[in-house]
């Protein structure tokens, strides 16, 4: 192997007494994709914000080139060479795309101060053509873009070249998380053309299938040490997972256990909204259906509708053969209708909440003394039943949910919709950032939830967990509903062919 | 340790100006006497802080409060002067504090105008009202009943001094009563909990289910009926009702549900964090006119105190990276 | 020595300045320790500064605010056994006296004087303040000798935005008024309840060009930048002196008085007051 | 159409008062003359509001300006009456500001209070400091050089009118230098479009390697400037100087810049937009005593329409959820 371009020894970094990172240790080579693998937890994101700059590690050495190198802020760390694109989505959606390409850059100028707007908007244009995205218009603002759209931005951003200050190592912290199957292959073609010029990424995912394509070699964090550097070509998926876990996980779906009773917990006829358009489907009780289409077709937005998220403008939403009038989020979840929003983080938790507060938001009536009083006791303890259920890890229910790692904040989520032994269950990407373990114990759940009799739609851009998961698979295009067919047989080929248009 | 100081950097700020001021003035300080009094002239302050904090908890203000606390007491007083019979009045200012208070309410949450805007305009609305009602005079004398402005000066007996009894004020009393109700809203109900969730992230509340828009409409609601009723308790203490006399109120108000916010854990306001807020407020105020302090230093220790107090616990709260 | 705190909240009015350093001078020579309290306009915050400086037990306390508001925190200085003397406060049983100016006086005086040069006839503007009860007691007297005369029309009473001293809006309103009535000698006077909107009515009126119009102007309470304004023989005809000094003098001698043991039986002690015009303004 | 409606309701709502008052006081309200006069009413304010937009921008507050314009008149006026000439008492002043503005960037971006509070505390620190060094005393007359106070009295003659030339006065001139100035900062060079990028997502932004810190520093040293020059731009036109004169600045400037922010698509603060806010506050003040309304009834109308005038942006605003 090639001396290292970057290497860190033995990083550690805890918080309040917890460690979060315990022997980060990593060494990689110029040229090479290393991929780095754990549960969620295992203290990935922590590692590389300390590589960024955004953290102080307790302890550790970074070495650039092997002289070591201190890195106090994050313009001192693009200053190396390093280039992030980190887990939550940043972005500042009052600025245009060019404007967020350069965050943090000089700016093209003129007369060495004033923006130069037309050079700005042309350097985006082709920073965005490069990666093959130039549909995204650079002078747009970014809040007006899809969030896949906006994850493109910030790749790009990453990829931007500058003078003087070459690129040498682009860390990506699950950066496909939020991007479609065609999206996700836009971005590994880019990272093909980088290691061909010599770059290196460390490349962070759940998506195993991805991780065994892209990656030359992988290195495993668990509880916050680095355990193993192996070369991909050397290893299997089981064997990883093992590494990762400890223990062996068939990294398949769980059967399906009962056949889907006939009775229809959910229906939609021809109803709409501002952004999806004559919906019309039944749910049957114990059934799984999924929704799928290209990026911005209006997936989420059914479940809004359905939610109340999203106003009515059309059609009617009958739930067990009752008709439902008007409606906001607060009579649905009354209505026995559970909801996992697609943005964890802005859509569904009280960041400085605790566990506890975030799971029993939505219940906080039922777990009352006579529908006025809090009962924290049974909050606490309901809320323990349920984090255990979805296997969180966390110190207790106490401790504040922004404390929790990426996957683990999505299992909050989940355990909130699932406290009320709800009627129906709308999922939006629901393992959106689970690790491998965590995701086969959601989707247990999941499946033995529908076989309890609950209705449940799970939108995924995941095409394998839909093949895996659904009964029947609902494709929209364009805000429409363009078809629904049955698992059974469907290829991920076939369904994103339906996606694309072709008749069913 | 650092978490201590974290938490208890505001505690610690109150207890040393407690102590300061003790062996600064060993005879009058610490008494009882003093104590009571100092309680009494917060009361009303008290009163509007502990309301504020419950729209602080949506992460909202409150600017009108000041305006509201003088209107009350314009329409106590003109009520008083058409002769109505003090418990109606006190009804209707109490009426026109709620009222006020869901105007604000539902321009913040059915019409969607920052709650900083909505309550900047009805703050000149209450305003212009009161003027507008009371010709912009000031109302006083024979035209405030005895026994309203007698309840600013009496209270509940309890032991005696000397020849004299030792009174606990019904200001104070009305304003712990307050703190006692705010705190079982907002720590002890579904409905407090709901506004904390809202404070947290509005969008995720509403997907949960919380009714956002008439919880925040309501919370108004109470703070302004915390306002009139500060402006009632105003208007009884100084035996008059003058268009401007709610004024100060809002920014103290606002200064000691901050001071409080930087004693819990999270940085959420918590009405008994601004019951110590309040209190430093007074204290500083009653110790340092003791101490002959001239009024203007007065005023720049009491800012240099408050930014200090917070200073200590938000530099610990940096640390934390 | 004594210790007397002085508790006001007014005291950024040029008047209360003047009669509070009148006071200090006077209590220096007596050899009085004396504490100024300004409570910046509130009320309520001057009955807590009154209690806590009977809990301090100063030997006098003298207050510039309206008696009947602060009567809780009187009370408690009256269980205290402090005496409390009021400086142009107003008359109350618990005070020891009040010493003031006769405000109905000024104000008839700088009416009367006003209806006489227009000659008992025109539009007359009036700026007023009734939040204030001895500001008010002056429009209340200024409204009867101009409705007294039946030629003379009050266009406009305007309560000034004085958070700012009175100056910039009163020049603003005035300014607004001015346009509003372009013709000439369409406005007769300016009588002003003290002398900032005088001063501010009089910029508005030199702005706008009109000052050859003989709109005559009066304040109240002849301070310097107004007696300035009236040495110039500016539209700015006349103003009344209070002697801020004597009243100061006269209750720091009151004070004395009380302390020296002799009873003083008069609830209020009158201090003469004096009509400034160009003739003697640079007194 | 709703889209129209949500931007521009603002500026239809101002399009409107001001064909309202032209209808109503035809004669002299649409003349240069008295857009003269409300430009250079409203120019402190202005200057006041442009420079708050600037910590806006970062989503910040800035509390103290009020106070801080009135110190600067007071350092002014006091250096004028101990016979410093009146460019360097200008400078000093402005020095102050700068000084004060610096120490709120310290406090809120270095020791990391929330702005609400740092200058909170700072704004009873400075009125404290005005108080102090003044003596509470209004410092006018002959202390004031005529040099200085001529400045607000005079202008650029323009053109005309009659015997008379009219002139666009300094202090309009001022505040529209001030205007592109800020403008300039804002739109057109990085250290602006990084304000903006705080303001949208500070960690984003520290993540992207933008220094937060040193940038909110600076910031609040820009607004604490504006305040001073506010103040001697005061000073001067009053000829006067008063401890508290400024205090009516906060909130107004904050009403503008607010007013503004309904106006710009995506809710951001925009100096344009703060300069259509001052406008309408001024224009308000100026049509509706010309029409003689009673000066309450102004407040109560000013208020009113101020709620307006943001609802009809936030209603639509609500509809595209
Ligand atoms: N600010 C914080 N305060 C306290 N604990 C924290 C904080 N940030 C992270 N942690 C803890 O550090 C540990 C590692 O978190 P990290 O985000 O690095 O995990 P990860 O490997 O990236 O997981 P995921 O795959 O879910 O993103 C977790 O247990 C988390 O709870
Ligand atoms: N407020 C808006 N203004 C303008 N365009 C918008 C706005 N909101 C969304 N869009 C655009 O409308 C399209 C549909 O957005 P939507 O949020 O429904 O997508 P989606 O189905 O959830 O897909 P995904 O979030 O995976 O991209 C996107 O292209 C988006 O950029
Ligand atoms: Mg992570
Ligand atoms: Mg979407």
């Amino acid at each position: 192997m090639n001396a290292p371009i970057l290497e860190t020894r033995k990083l550690s970094k805890s918080y309040a007494g917890v460690p979060a990172l315990k022997d980060g240790s990593l060494a990689i080579a110029p040229g090479e994709v290393h991929a780095l693998m754990g549960e969620n937890g295992a203290g990935k994101s922590t590692l590389i914000r300390i590589l960024a700059g955004a953290t102080k590690p307790d302890a550790g050495a970074i070495f650039v080139d092997g002289a070591e190198v201190s890195i106090e802020h994050p313009s001192q760390s693009r200053r190396l060479g390093l280039r992030f694109i980190h887990q939550e989505l940043s972005v500042i959606p009052e600025l245009s795309v060019a404007e967020n390409l350069f965050l943090g850059r000089p700016y093209p100028r003129r007369f060495g101060i004033f923006a130069n707007w037309r050079e700005l908007n042309r350097q985006a244009s082709k920073a965005l053509d490069a990666l093959d995205i130039g549909h995204i218009i650079p002078s747009r603002k970014m809040a007006r873009l899809s969030l896949g759209d906006q994850m493109l931005v910030k790749i790009a951003a990453a990829f931007l070249d500058e003078d003087g200050e070459a690129a040498r190592v682009y860390v990506m912290d699950e950066p496909t998380a939020a991007l479609t199957s065609e999206e996700s292959e836009r971005l590994f073609k880019v990272i093909a053309g980088l290691t061909a010029r010599g770059r290196s990424i460390v490349y962070v995912s759940h998506r195993m299938d991805e991780v065994m394509r892209i990656a030359d070699r992988v290195s495993v964090l668990r509880d916050g040490e680095t355990v193993a550097t192996r070369a991909i070509s050397s290893i299997s998926k089981a064997e990883m997972i093992e590494m990762m876990t400890g223990r062996q996980i068939a990294e398949a779906y769980p059967p399906r256990q009962a056949a889907a009773t006939s009775g229809t917990a959910l229906s939609l006829t021809g109803a709409s909204s501002s952004s999806a358009h004559d919906i019309s489907f039944e749910l049957h009780a114990g059934e799984i259906l999924g929704i799928t289409g290209l990026s911005g077709a209006g997936q989420s937005d059914i479940l809004r509708l359905v939610i109340g998220a999203d106003k009515r403008t059309g059609g009617g939403v009958e739930l067990d053969g009752r008709t439902l009038a008007g409606g906001t989020p607060a009579t649905r979840w009354a209505d026995g209708i559970a909801y996992v929003p697609r943005e964890r983080r802005r859509e569904g938790l009280l960041p400085r909440g605790s566990v506890a507060d975030n799971t029993v938001l939505a219940h906080l009536r039922t777990l009352s003394r006579a529908g006025i009083l809090r009962n924290r006791r049974a909050e606490l303890k309901r809320s323990a039943d349920i984090a255990s259920r979805v296997k969180l890890k966390s110190t207790g229910v106490t401790q504040p949910v922004f404390q929790l790692s990426g996957g683990n904040q999505q299992k909050v989520v989940l355990a909130r919709a699932i406290l009320g032994a709800p009627r129906v269950l709308l999922l939006d990407e629901p393992t959106r950032g689970v690790d491998v373990a965590a995701k086969f114990d959601i989707h247990t759940l999941v499946r033995e939830l529908a076989a309890s009799g609950v209705g449940i739609l799970l939108a995924s851009s995941d095409l394998s967990e839909l093949i895996g998961m659904t009964d029947r698979i609902l494709v929209m295009r364009e805000g429409r509903q363009v078809a629904i067919v049955p698992t059974d047989g469907l290829t991920q080929t076939r369904l994103l062919a339906l996606s694309f248009g072709e008749p069913a | 340790m650092i978490r201590t100081i974290r938490r208890y950097g505001t505690l610690i700020g109150i207890i040393a100006v407690i102590l300061f001021f003790w062996i600064n003035i060993p005879d009058t300080f610490m008494t009882a006497r003093n104590w009571l009094n100092i309680s009494q002239q917060v009361s009303m302050l008290a009163v509007t802080a502990f309301t504020m904090t419950i729209v602080m908890a949506m992460g909202d203000f409150d600017l009108s409060v000041g305006s509201m606390a003088s209107l009350s007491g314009i329409v106590a007083a003109l009520a008083f002067k058409a002769g109505v019979p003090v418990p109606a009045a006190i009804i209707l200012a109490l009426g026109v504090g709620v009222l006020g208070g869901l105007i604000n309410g539902a321009l913040v949450s059915y019409v969607g105008i920052l709650p900083f805007v909505a309550t900047l305009g009805t703050l000149t609305i209450f305003s212009g009202f009161a003027f507008l009602i009371s010709g912009g005079k000031t109302i006083f004398g024979t035209d405030i009943p005895a026994s309203f402005s007698g309840f600013a000066r009496s209270g509940v007996p309890l032991f005696p001094a000397g020849e004299q009894w030792v009174f606990l004020p019904y200001l104070t009393l009305l304003a712990l009563i307050v703190l006692l109700v705010v705190w079982l809203l907002l720590e002890h109900t579904v409905y407090g909990r709901r506004l904390y969730a809202i404070g947290g992230n509005t969008e995720a509340a509403r997907l949960a289910g919380v009714r956002v828009r008439f919880l925040r409409f309501s919370a108004f609601g109470l703070t302004g009926l915390g306002a009139a009723a500060a402006g009632l308790m105003y208007a009884s203490r100084v035996a008059s009702a003058n268009p401007t006399q709610g004024s100060g109120l809002m920014l103290s108000a606002i200064a000691a549900v901050f001071l409080g916010m930087t004693m819990s854990e999270e940085g959420e306001p918590r009405v008994l964090a601004t019951f110590f807020g309040v209190l430093i407020l007074g204290v500083l105020d009653n110790g340092l006119t003791q101490m002959s302090v001239d009024s203007y230093v007065r005023e720049i220790l009491v800012g240099t105190i408050i930014v200090l107090a917070v200073a200590s616990s938000s530099l610990s709260k940096l640390e934390q990276r | 020595a004594g210790k007397i705190a002085v508790i006001t909240p007014y005291l950024s009015q040029p008047g209360t300045q003047f009669y509070v350093e009148a006071f200090q001078e006077e209590a220096k020579t007596n050899g009085w320790d004396v504490n100024v309290i300004d409570t910046k306009g509130d009320v309520a915050a001057a009955i807590s500064r009154i209690e806590d400086v009977s809990t301090q037990k100063v030997d006098a306390i003298v207050i510039n605010v309206d008696p009947a508001q602060v009567a809780a925190g009187l009370e408690t200085a009256k269980s205290d056994g402090i005496p409390v003397f009021g400086m142009d406060a107003g008359a109350s049983p618990l005070l020891v006296t009040n010493v003031t100016s006769n405000g109905y006086a000024m104000a008839a005086d700088t009416a009367a004087y006003t209806a006489n040069r227009i000659n008992g006839k025109g539009n007359v503007v009036m700026f007023v303040f009734d939040a204030f009860p001895p500001v008010q007691a002056r429009g209340v007297i200024a409204d009867a000798i101009f409705k007294n005369n039946p030629d003379i029309k009050v266009v406009e009473r305007v309560t000034p935005d004085v958070s700012d001293g009175g100056i910039a809006d009163s020049r603003a309103k005035m300014e607004a008024i001015l346009t509003a009535h372009p013709e000439k000698g369409s406005i007769s006077a300016v009588w002003a309840a003290w002398d900032q909107p005088a001063l501010g009515a009089l910029q508005a009126i030199e702005a706008a060009g009109r000052q050859d119009e003989g709109i005559v102007i009066t304040g109240i309470d002849a301070n310097p930048q107004a007696r300035d304004a009236i040495a110039k023989g500016s539209n700015f005809e006349a103003s009344m002196a209070q002697d801020f000094k004597g009243i100061g003098r006269a209750t720091a001698d009151a004070v004395k008085r009380h302390l020296a043991g002799e009873k003083i039986k008069q609830s209020v002690i009158y201090v003469p007051t004096k009509l400034v015009t160009s003739a003697n303004a640079k007194e």
